[in-house]
């Protein structure tokens, strides 16, 4: 039967028809809709049973409590510990963000050796057995060479029982070269020192001042222990405590504070010495502490009345004198008044006249070590180790000068000079260094004046980094020994910057080991007994877990249980006992300060005709710019008015980007001595004229996408300033030309 | 009878503690599976369920002035009980309003991506998926099990944590209770928050903190009666549940639209 | 080769011309197609589009081609229920372009939504507060009506119409169009006053926002009015480049100018209309929500006061007088220009009541953005005006579209196909396919 | 209309050539017609079984893929040996979360060594407990990612027995062949066994509807009968605690479907 075109079209409808009364076109419909609700490729988190454990952050010195919560074995979240004494409950962004880098793409994930140029990015995997012996090889061989003293090792800090160990290690190998990366904290250190005899860390009651006067502390920019002070902030709203903020630039603090005062900026020791001359003019000061607690006041005071009037000081700060008297008067009547400096986050030492002066207003109201003042904290000593037996080659390297100057004729004061470092490999006029050892530290972005630092290590031929992450210094280390990332491991957190009272807080693992990595402390114990003799018999423990818990003792049960360990039992010495100094007083002026010498500002590089203006830089939480960089989530929340693209945006007054025949949003070629980049400009009412400011933390050129190839790193366009007195780097900024790009 | 148990959970947040420090963003972010790409500088693209503003003052140096402004979703209860901008313009119910929490809840698996809950939206608080979701191999890891992570194609938004409200009702049930305790369910931002600018809990209870906070007036949907207190575009009448407190004049007066010197905020407009 | 298809009594241009024509427009089709596989396929990543404009392009083409095509309801209700006979030269050609429209509207809505395989939720989880559910079902329901007013037109193709059954059908279908043509008239009162509402109840939006009558906002009456308005004038609009296209007169100017003047008088009373809501809203609602007329039409030159005048004054009233005088009517060249104008004026007013609506910050510390379309999405929208383009040409190929035609331009010669043999057989459906397709 | 119509018969007339002429081969044609009609209908009918057998018998068959559960599972066996049922290992954690299907560490008490001769329990020890790896179970009634389904709500609150969602399972002696939807990945008891989705238990389905469903329900049939049994009225409960007003006899909490907001059962 022939089949035409109606049976055709009729077997088609009933097809239809039939098609229409079947599950098939329905059900498809409805599972295709399901699947696109469930995409393969979307990943669906696994469910399971909740905990918490609680631990301690270490991104940051902040030294915040963290409770993490897990999902059977996966960590999925990052909370601030409620009761704990530095954060109770909050965080900052960059603790928030921590599983980014647990399980991030920037973790080094085992061993690797160099292959290929430096900073090529070219490995290979190694065991940690060879890698061990490869170390210890080159060791014993400069050691044999009786060089063990060109061995150097940069520490992001040098309390707890990690960096002691380190230490430990440099000494019975026979090396002074231990350097931790500085702070503001060196030049604190260095005035408790000269000024109250103490060896100890400055702590700030900020919980218990009631006027609070920064000269450019970012109190809410990440300054000392960044959730405190957001706490502390909070607390002066209620309590209604007043902050004045002086710096040139409104920052968040400034914006924050009762008042900001625009100063021109390195003036501010001027400032601090010009409220002493009012609150002595008009004897506003302490006379208790002053006559009794005190000493050198009488040649102190004549400095500061016949260098200092508000007049002069006007003529320095650019703040007219009446602000100044203001100043001084409700800052000296204030009941809890608190002076503190440290710019930005602290991240420089900066000059230390400034740092006496500031402290020395504290000491003109008499609130050093008492409530709502300032203290000199001890650091406990927890960490009581046999002394190290040192063999001959031991003694002979310790008795070498230290690379850095640190503890030299010019500088005897100060412990650690990384600044001066750079200087001394390049000049090689000391002795060169042959080993460098980095730990908890990224020198190669956090060092300013990058291009010379990058030839100083260089010069190095052996660069050992220990770093969890694949950051600027690892990539151009020729071996990476990759620590357990921060929730992956054991390790004592000492007293937070700026905490009055001493807390010891408990990092612990939340996760299993997620790579091939070892705790840096393991590694040196096992490379102390690799290279044996004194050495081995230094380090007895069978690990680092076992030597933390035998240095913890009874502490031990309860940091596990609470995650850290506060003394209760810590009292405020008295005025009688504080200071240890020549004369058992506070000391105004001792002569090693040049104190009495009249201000000299910091002379920053370049000169004013080829540098018209100032470049500064400016810190803000949501931009790490110390040892570890920003995580994505981090990145993805800076504003489109800082970072846009790959480009960075510099802040500058709107008169002066007129002045320059600058708009907003345009190309602009910032040039100092030190080097050159290509900025966006963004005009911001709220910064000095004359001035230009641009963000820290940017401008990685390791890490992940997320962060890599993002705008400029401050460091490359400055380089450091010594300080007259105690040799740390002084600069607070550099002499810019800025030109259409 | 429920009516009486019905919760308005709210949100009341102190600009003058607010350091903008980003704290909430980032907290909502890994507590709710916000997924990040390599470039997230173009704000129009980036979704940031809690957005923080940075406001100027406008005045020339030395007067200028900056206030940082956390932006959840305002979860708009509109003039009459549930009537949000966004909601009832969903053709297929993706987006719902609760009654019994005063929640503005978001279905991703029944939204299909039209996008007039976000034309509608005049805070710009809901978020497109342009793209898929992709986490570097590894990171996946650490997503919540208690958020469904969410497909290209579809808008999301701030839940006010929702699902820590489902946990925490499990858990009651568990002790044989039926209410919660206000701190038992808390949003991730809140928790964050390092400054405690930030406050949420029930609107409809006088003796909790974010009632007191801002005295809100029953009779014109809940416009804040404290001095310091404001909520952003009030005169729109979308009746927002995310209030602010501000000591600083420029900042309430920012929260809404003026006519040139127009003293004090008039009236809102009704409609039907 | 095709004559046979070809209706009785017109002139067609050859074959080859007829697919050399069909292959360039093709290309553009093709070229949209792939741009609509990229956005299926990768996503609306393909677009320029942004959280701010969530609508885009996109949803100003729809609101558009429906407004435009607002042309064959108007004509339809003109046409069989106040019995306007004259228009039954033109009412093929309304409903031809009708359908265009709508089926272009219906492809790029399932462009536009990010869930394509989940577009029928729209359906079966109705809304039914929400505008757009109220537009999906009207605008699907009138796409229904419209092929059911095409299909006559198709059966009348020479070869179809040989078959009894496909005679008959639309022979019946013609006598119930009066049926449909009233259906259709309603629905698209529904939708294209809902797709107003789309814009008018978004009270987030002072822009958008129109206080309301009853439940409705006043964009609904104003959508449904001014497409009504101006949807005629693109049916004439058409016609006229059809005509100049084919170099033929193909409708009586009667129609024509009947269809003119009906709109002219719709056009005028519109532009009252909008010009009232416009000043309303200017002095009554803005102010009341702090903000005044000029903070929506400032800031940037693209969204100038310009476009307010252009879209009332210059494409509202002018048209507006030109159709309403014979003079104007009778003079080819202004009928020209009024049709355009009013054409241009309904698309600025979508284009407003859609793009300036995302471009406008609310809250005080947001700015103004603007959006320039991807070229995935230029390419999807210039699709539908391809596939339009071919549509027509293979209908008006194949179709008796014109009535008038055959008497307007009577041929001399008689056509040649009347030699061959005409048979409904096997090898004849070949032929046909391409007529159906 | 008209002229259209004249336009219709013209052609037609074209088309008829000669009128009624019944040399002319369009008679045939119209013959053919006539005497093709039976295959007509016929046709039509073939297309309709076939499709509706595609539909209804194949689609199933090529839709669900059948994949066996990494060992098999004796609920008997083992409820014989527990307290109070289900819970002894289904059981709820502290947090009021569901543990859902047992982890081996809940196993190996009693497994450490092998029980029995069974090559299913061997190879449970052998593979699993030793190698301290957990059986990729496929679960049967695994929901999507987007839906928040709070068993201690339905089960201590409302009192609900396990059975109403899932069936006799409790009460199997091996467990049955696991179907899988090619498309979506869940397993077929989510739709249900029977392809048209026709239920006769409460167990049959577990898509969104079924829940709705008995959220419904329940409570109209008291407004049909009046009288509240026990399962009426813990289930009323539940309504009422989950989520207040999922019941009809009142508006519920949901503006937009006056039932139980969204939120209540998606995250």
């Amino acid at each position: 039967m022939k089949v035409g075109r109606r049976s055709f079209l009729s077997f088609l409808l009933g097809g239809a028809a039939g098609t229409a009364l079947s599950p098939l076109p329905w059900k498809l419909m409805d599972d295709s809709s399901i699947w696109t609700q469930m995409w393969p490729w979307t990943p669906v988190p696994k469910d399971g049973e909740a905990s918490y454990v609680n631990s301690s952050c270490t991104l940051c010195p902040g030294g915040c409590g963290i409770t993490v919560r897990k999902i059977d074995d996966r960590a999925v979240k990052i909370e601030g510990m409620k009761g704990h004494p530095v954060n109770n409950g909050g965080l900052c962004i960059l603790g928030l963000s921590g599983l980014q880098l647990l399980y991030g793409p920037t973790r080094v994930r085992t061993p690797l050796k160099r292959v290929g140029k430096r900073g090529q990015g070219r490995w290979e995997k190694i065991s940690w057995k060879d890698a061990v012996s490869e170390v210890a090889e080159t060791l014993g061989d400069l050691r044999e060479k009786g060089q063990s003293h060109t061995v150097g090792f940069i520490s992001g800090s040098d309390r707890g029982t990690v960096p002691r160990l380190f230490e430990r290690f440099l000494t019975v190998y026979g090396s002074p070269n231990l350097i931790r990366t500085p702070s503001i904290i060196d030049s604190y250190e260095l005035a408790l020192h000269l000024m109250q005899g103490a060896q100890a860390l400055p702590g700030f009651d900020f919980e218990n001042a009631n006027f609070i006067l920064s000269f450019g502390s970012g109190i809410v920019d990440g300054w000392g222990s960044p959730v405190r002070m957001f706490r502390a902030n909070s607390v002066w709203r209620d309590t209604g405590a007043r902050v004045i903020q002086i710096e040139p630039r409104l920052s968040n603090t400034a914006a924050k504070s009762d008042k900001w005062i625009p100063i021109n900026p390195g003036t501010e020791a001027a400032l601090a010495l010009g409220i002493a001359h009012v609150i002595i003019a008009e004897s506003l000061y302490d006379y208790n502490f002053i006559d009794n607690y005190s000493s050198g006041f009488g040649d102190w005071k004549r400095l500061v009345i016949d260098k200092y009037s508000p007049d002069s000081v006007a003529t320095i700060t650019g703040i007219d004198s009446t602000t100044i008297t203001a100043l001084a008067r409700s800052f000296a009547r204030a009941p809890k008044p608190l002076a503190i400096c440290g710019r930005g986050q602290g991240s420089t030492p900066g000059s230390f006249n400034e740092c006496t002066a500031v402290h020395a207003l504290n000491a003109l109201v008499g609130n050093i070590n008492k409530k709502g003042g300032i203290f000199a904290v001890a650091e406990p000593d927890y960490i009581n180790w046999p002394e190290v037996e040192m063999d001959a080659t031991a003694a002979s390297g310790m008795q070498k000068d230290r690379l850095d100057g640190a503890g030299s004729k010019k500088y005897p004061f100060s412990r650690y000079l990384l600044n001066r470092l750079p200087q001394a490999i390049n000049s090689g006029e000391k002795y060169p260094l042959k080993t460098l050892f980095v730990a908890g530290a990224n020198p190669l972005y956090t060092m300013s004046d990058s291009k010379t630092v990058k030839k100083a290590f260089d010069k190095v031929p052996f660069i050992v980094s220990f770093s969890s992450y694949m950051d600027e210094t690892a990539q151009n280390a020729d071996l990476i020994l990759p620590n357990h990332n921060y929730l992956e491991r054991y390790e004592d957190i000492p007293t937070p910057a700026g905490m009055p009272k001493p807390v010891i807080g408990l990092s612990r693992p939340v996760v299993e080991p997620q790579f091939n990595t070892k705790h840096t402390g393991d590694f040196i114990i096992l490379l102390a007994k690799a290279l044996g003799g004194t050495m081995g018999s230094a380090f007895a423990w069978n690990g680092y877990n076992e030597c933390l818990k035998e240095t913890l003792g009874y502490k031990w049960r309860v940091m596990v249980e609470k995650g850290f360990w506060s003394y209760p039992d810590f009292f405020v010495q008295t005025h009688e006992e504080s200071f240890d100094t020549a004369s058992g007083k506070f000391e105004f002026a001792p002569e090693e300060t040049g104190a009495l010498k009249p201000f000299k500002p910091v002379n920053i590089e370049g000169d004013k005709t080829n540098y018209p203006l100032l470049l500064v830089p400016y810190d803000s939480i949501r931009l790490a710019s110390g040892v570890v960089g920003d995580p994505p989530f981090v990145v993805k929340s800076v504003d489109d008015t800082v970072l846009k693209g790959t480009d960075v945006f510099i802040e500058i007054n709107p008169k002066t980007a007129g002045e320059h025949g600058l708009r907003e949003g345009q190309l602009a070629m910032l040039s100092t001595p030190v080097g050159q980049a290509k900025v966006k400009v963004h005009l911001f009412d709220g910064i000095m004229p004359g001035l230009v400011a641009l963000p820290r933390g940017l401008g990685h050129t390791a890490y992940d996408e997320y962060l890599a190839g993002k705008g400029i790193n401050f460091n490359e366009l400055i380089g450091p300033v010594e300080d007259p007195v105690s040799g740390l780097d002084a600069a607070w900024g550099v002499r810019v030309k800025l030109a259409k790009a | 009878m429920k009516h009486k148990k019905a919760k308005k959970y709210g949100m009341v947040i102190d600009l003058d503690k607010c350091t903008g420090c980003g704290s909430c963003m980032v907290a909502c972010m890994s507590e709710n599976n916000v997924p990040f790409r390599k470039d997230e500088s173009n704000k129009l693209l980036s979704i940031t369920w809690m957005r923080v503003y940075q406001l100027t003052n406008g005045e020339p140096f030395p007067d200028t002035d900056i206030c940082y402004l956390p932006r959840p979703c305002m979860h708009c209860e509109g003039q009459h009980e549930g009537h949000s901008p966004c909601v009832s313009v969903c053709p297929a119910i993706a987006t719902d309003y609760s009654t019994e929490t005063g929640v503005v809840s978001q279905i991703y698996t029944r939204c299909f991506g039209c996008r007039y809950c976000m034309a509608s939206c005049p805070y710009h608080a809901r978020y497109f998926n342009w793209w898929d979701p992709v986490w570097p191999d590894g990171m996946e890891k650490y997503l919540s099990p208690n958020v469904s992570p969410r497909m290209r194609g579809v808008v999301e938004k701030c839940s006010f944590c929702f699902h820590r409200y489902q946990l925490a009702k499990e858990k009651a049930f568990m002790e044989g209770r039926r209410e919660l305790q206000e701190d038992e369910y808390q949003t991730a931002c809140t928790q964050a928050c390092p400054a405690g600018a930030i406050t949420f809990g029930d609107l409809n209870n006088p003796n909790h903190a974010v009632y007191r906070m801002v005295k809100p007036d029953p009779k014109h949907h809940g416009r804040p009666t404290h001095p310091n207190a404001f909520r952003l575009l009030e005169r729109l009448g979308t009746n927002p549940k995310v209030y602010y407190l501000s000591s600083r004049e420029w900042v309430r007066r920012a929260g809404d639209n003026y006519l040139e010197n127009e003293a004090e905020l008039k009236k809102t407009v009704h409609h039907g | 080769m095709d004559s046979a298809l070809i209706p009785k009594g017109v002139k067609r241009c050859p074959f080859p011309q007829f697919i050399l024509f069909i292959a360039i427009v093709g290309a553009v089709l093709l070229w949209g197609v792939y741009a609509m596989l990229l956005c299926w396929f990768k996503g609306l990543n393909q677009t320029n589009m942004n959280d701010f404009y969530g609508f885009a392009l996109w949803i100003w083409a729809d609101l558009a081609v429906i407004a435009v095509g607002g042309g064959a309801f108007f004509t339809g209700l003109l046409r069989y229920i106040f019995g306007k006979d004259e228009l039954k030269n033109i009412i093929n050609y309304a409903v031809l372009i009708g359908f265009i429209c709508y089926s272009s509207a219906l492809l790029i809505l399932a462009i536009d939504i990010g869930q394509p395989l989940r577009g029928w939720f729209i359906f079966w989880h109705a809304n039914v507060h929400s505008m757009l559910t109220e537009v999906a079902f009207c605008l699907s329901c009138y796409f229904g009506v419209l092929t059911i007013e095409y299909i006559p037109l198709i059966l009348e193709n020479r070869q179809i119409d040989k078959v009894p059954f496909f005679h008959h059908l639309g022979h019946n279908m013609h006598e119930i169009m009066a049926v449909f043509a009233a259906t259709g008239a309603f629905l698209s009162f529904f939708h294209q006053g809902s797709l107003g509402g789309v814009a008018g109840v978004l009270y987030g939006r002072p822009f958008a926002y129109r206080e309301g009558l009853f439940i409705w906002p006043w964009t609904f009456f104003l959508f449904t009015w001014s497409a009504a308005a101006c949807g005629p004038c693109f049916t004439i609009l058409v016609t006229k480049i059809t005509e100049t296209v084919t170099r033929k007169k193909l409708v009586k100017d009667s129609a024509i100018e009947l269809l003119a003047k009906i709109s002219g008088w719709m056009i005028l009373t519109y532009s009252i209309a909008k010009t009232a809501d416009t000043w309303h809203w200017a002095t009554k609602t803005v102010p009341s929500l702090g903000q005044t007329l000029l903070d929506f039409y400032s800031n940037n030159p693209f969204y100038g006061i310009w476009i307010l005048i252009l879209e009332i004054a210059i494409c509202g009233f002018i048209p507006a007088f030109i159709l309403i005088t014979q003079k104007g009517r009778k003079n080819p060249a202004a009928l020209w220009i009024a049709v355009f104008l009013a054409v241009t004026g309904v698309c600025i007013n979508r284009w407003v009541m859609v793009l300036q609506i995302m471009a406008i910050p609310v809250l005080t510390f947001e700015n103004w953005v603007l959006y320039l379309p991807s070229w995935q999405e230029i390419a999807t929208t210039i699709l539908p005006v391809a596939y339009g383009v071919i549509l027509i040409a293979i209908s008006y190929r194949y179709l008796p579209v014109f009535p008038n035609e055959p008497e307007l331009n009577p041929i001399e010669a008689l056509p040649d196909e009347e030699e061959e043999p005409v048979e409904p057989s096997v090898e004849l459906e070949q032929e046909l396919k391409p007529a159906e397709a | 209309m008209s002229a259209l119509d004249d336009n219709a018969k013209e052609i037609a007339e074209d088309a008829g050539g000669g009128g009624g002429a019944s040399s002319s081969p369009e008679v045939n044609t119209k013959e053919q017609d006539k005497g093709s009609t039976g295959p007509v209908i016929l046709f039509f009918i073939a297309g309709l079984l076939a499709s509706l057998i595609l539909g209804w018998i194949i689609f199933p068959k090529l839709l669900y893929s059948k994949k066996k559960q990494p060992i098999d599972f004796n609920h008997v066996l083992h409820m014989a040996e527990v307290e109070d049922g289900c819970e002894s290992c289904h059981f709820f954690r502290e947090d009021g979360t569901y543990s859902g299907v047992p982890k081996l560490d809940q196993c190996i008490d009693c497994h450490e060594e092998i029980q029995g001769d069974s090559p299913d329990e061997i190879k449970f020890v052998e593979e699993y407990i030793s190698k301290g790896r957990e059986v990729p179970w496929l679960v049967y009634s695994r929901q999507p990612d987007c839906v928040f389904f709070s068993h201690v709500a339905h089960v201590k609150i409302a009192k609900m027995d396990c059975v109403t969602c899932h069936g006799h399972i409790g009460e199997s002696e091996s467990l049955k062949i696991y179907e899988e939807n090619r498309i979506t990945g869940y397993s077929r008891d989510i739709w249900g066994k029977s392809i048209g989705g026709f239920k006769k238990n409460t167990w049959d389905r577990m898509k969104m509807d079924d829940c709705a469903e008995c959220h419904r329900t329940t409570t109209a049939n008291i407004e049909r009968t009046g009288v509240k049994t026990p399962t009426k009225r813990v289930i009323d409960h539940l309504v009422d605690v989950v989520s207040p007003g999922t019941s009809m006899s009142e508006k519920g909490s949901s503006v937009q479907t006056e039932r139980g907001a969204c939120f209540v059962c998606h995250k």
